[in-house]
């Protein structure tokens, strides 16, 4: 980023904070996840490993929790908006299933505190890592609300991808060594991919073009992911995508607080939404008989 | 008074309180920061940002990068005269190496494409012997690497291309090599390629600034 | 040394005066040049203590850095531990310096003048390694140095919106000022060194003493420089702090995310470095038979310094406790909670007890005047304050807004080896510069003496007075009153 | 191989690693970059091919082999290096998804414990061989001349389909022998064979993306089922608007009944009581008309009490009253679903019964449990397997005994129970042969060990074991050179073995890729569902080729139904629940580092095995999470650390399938325990199914505290908007998902 450049963005991010939107940006990448649909089968988070060269740490480190899950499923199980913590016999309505990836919150407490700029919000509306500045002072991953920021405690390369395993390690990006944070980003290389195409075909990308790997495998469809730059800038000529329509079916904005709905109790929420990240990630309520 | 703004900012739990911790930081912060780059680009600003232009009459809307380098001679199998191909021959950088218009790298050329030529033309030769020595026994020369950016980099040849060759209003498709020397340096006139250019992040940066390129760190670093 | 010594160790102390009006100037020479020879074994072997400790940091953080942070134990979502704690513990000491020259010189507290050297000495040392720590726990150390603003061929440059850049300009800025102020308070007395040294000594003072000769013009100069100096020292000090507290302050963690912290850190800090006084203070008092200097009777006013801003830090802390409790947030409710009764919560009542109702022993006078007992709690009060940077790190990092996330960490060999290290660290250098430079200032404690003695006199200290206003008015050498001659 | 093929194949080569690199970023101590300039190689093609881009991810179709299901694959290839897989959206079965073993399928392939290279016992050790000694050496046994009694000879495999299943039959036939036994731990036999019984029909189709509620009995449908994904993808359907309403009963919660709107605990064994008794109510309470049951079945239904049910079964009756009317208020588009735990009891067959009671009563057959495709090649379909094959196997061996037997895919060394004594057993065998990519605790064991092909390298016909919509085959192609040039395909082999016998009908083929091709080849040329003509690169683009089907009606035949009690036993008195897991299955995964890296979606532990208890009994015993008791059964004893939660009856001790291993490569070896060694061998009445879940045992608290390796120590959300949940008026406010 030279200082051209700094002062470019930084009047672009003026700008659409004045007047609010996203000004000059290429896509506003979000999602939605139906945790009515999520079955907490896990295929996400292996298909995260398949695609990012995550590492494998090994059950050693695992215990240290020192494991890179960028895709988590988080299992709870205690249901507080149903009156029934853990006073039944039995756990009566199942578990509560959370798949957690990086939220790449707008207004995101990660980026302000990196000493070097390693992370940053890139037009994309993506909360971009670059792991080849990345110092490893880790305050990103302390000052995340949702602890979805993985440090490499080691350098997992001999031990994860013993031959010939590395000839799985996507070429399309970096395998990280000891000292540097990482998340998940949306699977950029993927949007990379599609948006050369695009490019070389000469139109715009179409929503459902590609999807990240988690999304992609996801057996009951309950990811969503897709551009939502239409929803905020209606002068984009990105087409509108499946995840906008879910955004405002269920009445859940960006760059708001609280939801305003028309009835409150419509689903859709964010996680950790009063803290102000703004994240792009909406949940869509998990629904129990009882 | 940052402090406690942040702090304000941070609790604000009503949607009146615009935005977020970061975004108010920056509300105060970055008038702070952009005083202090303003100084920086006062100082620092002449070399660099506001690059030379030292245009090639070839190559329309295009300043080429600045910066040489003396890289190590690296020993093929085979020697590749590029300059009977490119300069005596005038035969298309983009014939050979085919892919860099349609990929990121741009590809070595099949085996067959040479032997497409060279097993009617100069089979006497000892290079061409050696190539189809190797023709025959289905194996592809074991070509060494020139050119190579770190493995954090995302470099698409195509891209470069788009931007220079194909979509750049004026520019001559036969006169492709001259963009190519922009990072390759002159190889119509080498015989097996040399690296000639620094190809760092500098290079490409500087580069980037005087051709408008992209400045998102996520668009070269993956 | 002399008889006259071994006399005075009889006689029983004064402790109503701080210092002893009566000591012979060229004695105060004396005892402190002697301090600075002629090591003895029990040098010799805290010298190799400090240097066995900080061999262990080096093991330590070679293993690290070949291996990367996982030996730390270090882990999700515990990205910090011991090593912030101790980095923010040795900023907080280094406020103890600049406490005693900076702002009783201000005050003018002359009772600070025996004793301000050291604890000069010690903010510089414990900033050294403190320095250290925020190199120590990046994961890629080796790119430290893009942490600092310069024009790279490369263009980027680092996050100015980031409290750890703030730490770096901070530290550094302290640093360089501190060395800079313990460097000139201490030119008269290496002018001093100079004129009593040999060999290299003689060589390194001469150099260091930038030809103090002692006349008018430079008192003058130096004075207002000195003085120069202490008003700018305060605010930087008080900055420093406030931006390390911003490194937890400006996060959105609970339990970090307090307005409070830059007051509570700076009277952390303050506390932390006045316990620390008291106990290098009784060190140096028995090791260098300081006694003459370092009194009673200072320790004493210490000790009621420290009580003083122990019971301001206690207020601070259960500000914090209050606004918490009180407040809106349910998180952060729950992780006070938590520290109370989770995994660390002995710790933090450990914590509690140290800094809080131990300090109150410094409320009287019988304890104050017990040396051994001085010690020891002072040293407490020490390893309170460390605890207190550990429960500000450790359970938030715990006990976070992600329920799934939390889990328990407790550090390694690793982590404990490099703080032990730093002890070693700090020892060493702190051992090295009380044989190199005086530990007590003998021009002040010389200007000390000779106010309190002529101050009792009201002529005497009206031609003093009269004979400083002609100075000021016509340079001119004047022939040193009698006693004087050592400066 | 044709010569569209061989470029392919040049093209699936290996390509150096041009622009490829295993890229380290931030390996750049201190200040130097990794740069290969001069030292890397850069390969290029022979020939080019127009579609083959260095730098451009292409993608292939194929058919994953992680589990019998048979889900379509896209596998992403660049320069020769298979790098993901993605589901393949033509496939009616997984509609372009894919579950995590399917997802991991590359770090079997990939996997550095692959055999290399043919290995022969020589004094007990296993050496290497050459091909050609090792097929000779097959020869000698099995050949034409070697004199072999086909009864003596056994074939042992997992579930087969497709073109190989046929070859395997016809080299069967060849040797004049019976004995091909097909052998998987997790199965659904027993409800199949009801299902054979009741309806005519061993695999209907449940449908249950248009059902309104579902009762699953055991039935883990989107973990362990036949077919996960494919139920994942109609799970969908289900859920979404109107959404149906799930009740999952069983005695260990398993990733199904994780999902249930209403989970129940079960007394294991009790199933069949349980669903009379749901019967019961939908009679009385409901109104529902039993008239078209045998008067048999009426009585038993009418027999029955609430109270003293609940009080057998451990269900409250107030749960039961809750699922008859869910079942009662969607006649015709309800589904009750047995298998699992409820069918690996002695009296499993009877509670498979007993569920399809509640089926007929509620008029589902015909409407949500559809007839199975008429599929027209009936010498590919899937052949299905359980533990019969494993009895069988061991019963061949007893009566009389074997001369050779072969191995591929089934590993029944680590998945016999030990009272059973195959170890002992396969010693009498003179000749053993184990085809396999790993070195698996059978292989330990073999005479002749030899690597196969991955399913990533290999050519393969594949049909599913539950059709979806449409009756597929699913291709199989290589989508990268083999690895080890020292490795063949399983369907090579068994064609050399052929050749060698009948040399007449396959002598003509010179691989099994050409046996393949030819045999597609003379396919009817309207055998696709929608009439077209399918070429062979079609058919591998595509992936799979929907054949046109016959059609079947299904028809309720019920005669009576005997619910009998697990039988009281005071010494052992709980019930061991060997837990099949979607992740490890049967233990076959456990040598991915990946699948064990990947929290169990209940306990989420990694990397080990665990008991989970139920806090009463975790009270009783006096441990909690993580402490180690130990687990007697009357044929042995394992040690394990427990994990202590709700979800399981306090009657029940689960333990999950898959660890355990010895040997079998670096991620596995010595890993956790393997409850099937201390498995009762008694089997479902009515069927030659071992009784998996009704092993009886005993526990007793063992060393002292350890820990347990699990993701996130935390599982409660303290207050905190994590995972909101609401009612499903609330979710119908919006009319579901969109």
């Amino acid at each position: 980023m030279s200082l051209q450049n700094l002062l470019q963005d930084w009047s672009r991010y003026r700008r659409g904070r004045e007047e609010g939107g996203f000004h000059n940006y290429e896509h506003m990448w979000g999602m939605s996840i139906d945790l009515n649909l999520c079955i907490g089968c896990n295929a996400c988070s292996v298909a995260c490993y398949a695609e990012n060269n995550l590492a494998v740490v090994g059950k050693d480190k695992y215990e240290k929790h020192q494991a890179m899950h960028w895709m988590r499923i988080e299992r709870y199980w205690d249901e507080p908006d149903l009156g029934e913590g853990r006073v039944s016999e039995y756990q009566q309505h199942g578990a509560s299933f959370l798949p957690m990836n990086c939220q790449q919150c707008n207004a995101a407490t990660c980026e302000p505190v990196c000493p070097v700029a390693a992370t940053y919000h890139t037009p994309d509306g993506l909360n971009a890592q670059v792991y080849n500045r990345c110092i490893g002072s880790r305050y990103c991953s302390n000052n995340c609300p949702y602890r979805l920021r993985y440090f490499n405690f080691y350098s997992y390369y001999e031990d994860s991808w013993p031959e010939p395993l590395n000839l799985q390690l996507n070429p399309d990006l970096s395998v990280r060594d000891k000292g540097v944070m990482e998340k998940c980003t949306f699977c950029i290389q993927r949007i990379r991919v599609a948006k050369d195409k695009a490019q070389r075909e000469h139109r715009v990308l179409q929503d459902g073009e590609f999807t990240t790997a988690c999304a992609q495998t996801c057996p009951t469809s309950a990811i969503v992911f897709g551009d939502m730059l239409k929803m905020y800038d209606p002068n984009s000529t990105n087409p509108s995508s499946k995840v906008i329509e879910l955004w405002e079916k269920h009445q859940v904005e960006l760059g708001v607080t609280e939801q305003e709905k028309h009835n409150p109790k419509i689903r859709g929420y964010r996680v950790l939404e009063h803290l102000n990240t703004d994240p792009c990630i909406m949940f869509l309520d998990r629904v129990r008989e009882v | 008074m940052l402090a406690t703004h942040l702090y304000s900012a941070g609790r604000a739990l009503d949607r009146g309180a615009s935005c977020s911790a970061s975004s108010l930081l920056s509300s105060t912060m970055s008038r702070a920061v952009a005083l202090l780059v303003v100084c920086a680009l006062l100082v620092f600003g002449s070399s660099g940002v506001f690059a030379a232009s030292n245009k090639n009459p070839l190559v329309p809307n295009a300043v080429p990068p600045e910066g040489t380098y003396d890289g190590e001679d690296v020993k093929q199998p085979i020697e590749f005269p590029h300059y009977i191909h490119a300069d005596v021959n005038k035969i298309n950088c983009m014939y050979c190496h085919t892919y860099a218009r349609r990929s990121k790298v741009a590809g070595i050329p099949p085996t067959g494409k040479c032997m497409g030529c060279h097993s009617v033309i100069a089979t006497d030769k000892p290079r061409i012997k050696k190539l189809t020595e190797y023709w025959e026994k289905h194996e592809p020369p074991p070509w060494k690497k020139v050119h190579d950016v770190p493995d954090f980099v995302h470099f698409t040849h195509e891209k470069h291309l788009r931007r220079f060759v194909f979509d750049n209003k004026g520019m001559k498709v036969e006169n492709v090599s001259e963009v190519c020397a922009f990072c390759h340096g002159e190889v119509k006139k080498m015989t097996v390629a040399h690296k000639v250019k620094p190809l760092n992040m500098g290079f490409c940066r500087r580069c980037h600034e005087a051709n408008n390129g992209p400045h998102d760190c996520w668009k070269c670093h993956k | 040394m002399t008889t006259d010594t071994r006399d005075m160790r009889n006689i029983q102390e004064d402790y109503s005066k701080d210092i002893n009006e009566d000591i012979h100037w060229a004695k105060i020479n004396e005892d402190v040049l002697r301090s600075m020879e002629n090591p003895r074994m029990g040098y010799w072997i805290a010298v190799g203590v400090s240097l066995f400790l900080l061999s262990f940091a080096v093991i330590a953080e070679i293993y690290q850095y070949n291996t990367g942070m996982g030996p730390s134990n270090l882990n999700w979502p515990h990205m910090w531990d011991l090593y912030i704690a101790t980095f923010v513990f040795w900023i907080g000491m280094s406020h103890s310096g600049t406490l005693l020259s900076a702002i009783l010189h201000i005050i003018k507290a002359d009772w600070r003048k025996p004793i301000y050297r050291f604890a000069e000495a010690m903010t510089t040392f414990s900033l050294m390694t403190a320095g250290l720590f925020p190199i120590i726990h990046l994961g890629r150390l080796w790119n430290m140095y893009w942490v600092i603003p310069y024009y790279s061929d490369r263009g980027i440059w680092p996050n100015f919106r980031s409290p750890l850049v703030w730490d770096a300009f901070a530290i550094t800025t302290y640093l360089t000022s501190s060395a800079l102020f313990l460097f000139v308070g201490m030119i008269p007395d290496l002018a001093i060194c100079r004129d009593n040294a040999k060999g290299w000594r003689k060589k390194l003072y001469t150099a260091l003493s930038l030809g103090w000769r002692g006349d008018d013009r430079q008192w003058r100069n130096f004075r207002k420089t000195y003085l120069l100096m202490a008003c700018f020292l305060i605010p930087l000090a008080v900055s420093v702090h406030s931006i390390v507290s911003a490194d937890f302050a400006m996060s959105i963690m609970p339990g970090w995310h307090v307005t409070t912290f830059p007051p509570y850190f700076v009277a952390g800090a303050l506390y932390s470095g006045c316990a620390a006084i008291i106990t290098l203070f009784i060190l140096l008092r028995y090791f260098f038979r300081f006694e003459e200097y370092m009194t009673i009777a200072i320790l004493e006013k210490t000790c009621k310094l420290t009580f003083a801003i122990s019971m301001v830090w206690t207020y601070l802390l259960f500000i914090e406790f209050a606004a918490t409790w009180y407040g809106p947030d349910a998180v952060d409710k729950e992780l006070l909670i938590g520290k109370f009764t989770g995994p660390y919560s002995p710790l933090f009542i450990t914590m509690i007890f140290l800094g809080s109702i131990l300090p109150l022993t410094l409320a009287f006078e019988k304890f104050r005047r017990n040396i051994p007992m001085m010690f020891v709690v002072s040293l407490l009060l020490n390893v309170g304050m460390w605890l207190e940077r550990y429960m500000i790190v450790t359970p938030t990092l715990s006990l976070s807004y992600e329920p799934f996330a939390q889990n328990v960490m407790w550090p390694s060999w690793v982590e404990w080896f490099i703080l032990l290290g730093s002890f070693g660290w700090f020892g060493l250098l702190f051992l090295v510069f009380v044989k190199i430079f005086p530990s007590v200032s003998m021009y002040e404690v010389k200007e000390m003496i000779f106010h309190r003695r002529h101050l009792a006199n009201k002529e005497i200290a009206a031609v003093m007075h009269r004979r400083l206003d002609d100075a000021e008015k016509k340079p001119s050498t004047t022939t040193p009153e009698p006693g004087l001659e050592g400066a | 191989m044709g010569l569209k093929n061989i470029n392919r194949r040049g093209f699936l080569k290996l390509m150096g690693w041009s622009g490829v690199g295993a890229t380290v970023a931030g390996c750049d101590m201190p200040t130097t970059v990794t740069l290969e300039e001069g030292k890397e190689t850069v390969t290029s093609y022979l020939v080019p091919e127009e579609y083959a881009i260095p730098g451009i991810g292409v993608w292939y179709s194929s058919t994953c082999r992680q589990c019998p299901a048979g889900c379509g694959l896209h596998g992403r290839v660049r320069e020769g290096r298979i790098l993901k897989l993605e589901g393949n959206p033509d496939s009616p079965i997984n509609a372009g998804k894919l579950c995590q073993m399917g997802q991991a399928g590359l770090q079997g392939h990939y996997n550095p414990d692959r055999l290399r290279t043919p290995k022969v016992r020589k004094d007990g050790k296993l050496v290497d061989i050459t091909w050609a000694e090792a097929l000779d050496l097959i020869d000698q046994h099995v050949g034409a001349s070697s004199g072999l009694n086909g009864a003596r000879f056994a074939w042992v495999s997992d579930s087969v389909s497709g073109h190989q299943a046929m070859l395997i039959d016809n080299l069967m036939s060849a040797l004049g022998s019976k004995n091909l036994f097909i052998h998987e731990v997790v199965n659904s036999e027993v409800a199949r064979s009801v299902n054979q019984a009741v309806l005519g029909d061993a695999t209907p189709r449940y449908q249950i993306g248009k059902a309104h509620a579902i009762l699953s009995i055991g039935n883990d449908f989107l973990g362990t089922g036949d077919s996960p994904v494919h139920a994942s993808t109609e799970y969908t359907e289900f859920r979404s608007s109107p959404r149906g309403v799930l009740g999952v009963v069983e005695p260990k919660m398993t990733l199904t009944g994780a999902n249930a709107d209403l989970w129940m605990a079960i007394r294991p064994g009790t199933e069949g009581v349980f669903a009379l008794s749901v019967a019961n109510v939908l009679a009385t309470k409901h109104k529902m008309a039993i008239d078209m049951l045998p008067k048999a079945i009426q009585t038993a239904i009418m027999k029955r009490n609430l109270n003293e049910d609940a009080r057998l079964t451990g269900v409250s009756g107030n749960h039961v009253i809750r699922v008859a009317k869910w079942l009662s208020s969607n006649p015709g588009r309800s589904i009750v679903m047995v298998g699992g735990t409820a069918e690996g009891q002695v009296n499993g067959y009877q509670n498979g019964v007993a569920a399809m009671v509640l089926n007929v009563m509620l008029g589902n057959v015909g409407k949500t449990i559809v007839a199975s495709h008429e599929f027209p090649f009936p010498q590919l379909e899937h052949r299905a397997g359980g533990t019969a094959g494993l009895l069988d196997f061991v019963k061949a061996i007893d009566n009389g005994g074997l001369d050779v037997a072969f191995f591929s895919g089934a590993n029944p060394v680590y998945t016999a129970p030990a009272a059973l004594g195959l170890k002992d057993k396969l010693a009498s065998i003179p000749f053993k042969v184990s085809f396999t990519q790993f070195d698996d605790e059978t292989s330990q064991l073999a005479d002749l060990v030899l690597p196969i092909l991955s399913p990533m390298e290999d050519w393969a016909t594949i049909v599913p074991k539950v059709q979806g919509e449409e009756a597929v085959i699913s291709m199989q192609q290589p989508v990268m050179e083999p690895l080890y040039a020292d490795t063949r395909g399983l369907g090579d082999i068994v064609l050399d073995l052929l050749k060698k016998r009948d040399g007449a009908t396959y002598g003509n083929y010179d691989s099994y890729y050409a046996y393949l091709s030819q045999a597609f080849a003379s396919f009817p040329a309207n055998m696709a569902a929608d009439g077209k003509a399918v070429t062979w690169n079609d058919a591998l683009a595509k992936g799979v080729i929907a054949v046109k089907t016959g059609e079947k009606q299904l028809k309720a035949k019920l005669d009576q139904v005997a619910v009998a009690l697990p039988e009281e036993n005071a010494e052992y008195p709980l019930t061991l629940i060997p837990t099949p897991r979607l992740g490890l299955w049967d233990g076959r995964h456990a040598n991915i580092p990946w699948l064990q890296e990947a929290p169990d979606q209940i306990s989420k532990v990694v990397w080990d095995s665990w008991a989970e208890i139920h806090p009463n009994l975790a009270k009783q015993l006096g441990v909690e999470t993580g402490d180690a008791i130990k687990i007697t059964s009357a044929q042995g004893a394992i040690d394990v650390k427990v994990y202590v939660f709700k979800g399981i009856h306090p009657d029940a001790i689960a333990v999950p399938l898959g660890q355990g291993h010895k040997g079998y490569g670096r991620y596995a070896d010595g890993r956790g325990v393997n409850p099937l060694e201390i498995l009762d061998t008694a089997t479902v009445d009515g069927t030659n199914e071992l009784a998996l879940y009704s092993t009886r045992v005993k526990v007793e608290k063992a060393r002292n505290k350890d820990t347990l390796v699990m993701m996130g120590d935390h599982d409660v959300q303290m207050g905190r908007k994590m995972v909101s949940t609401v009612t499903p008026d609330v979710f119908e406010l919006t009319g579901g998902e969109a």
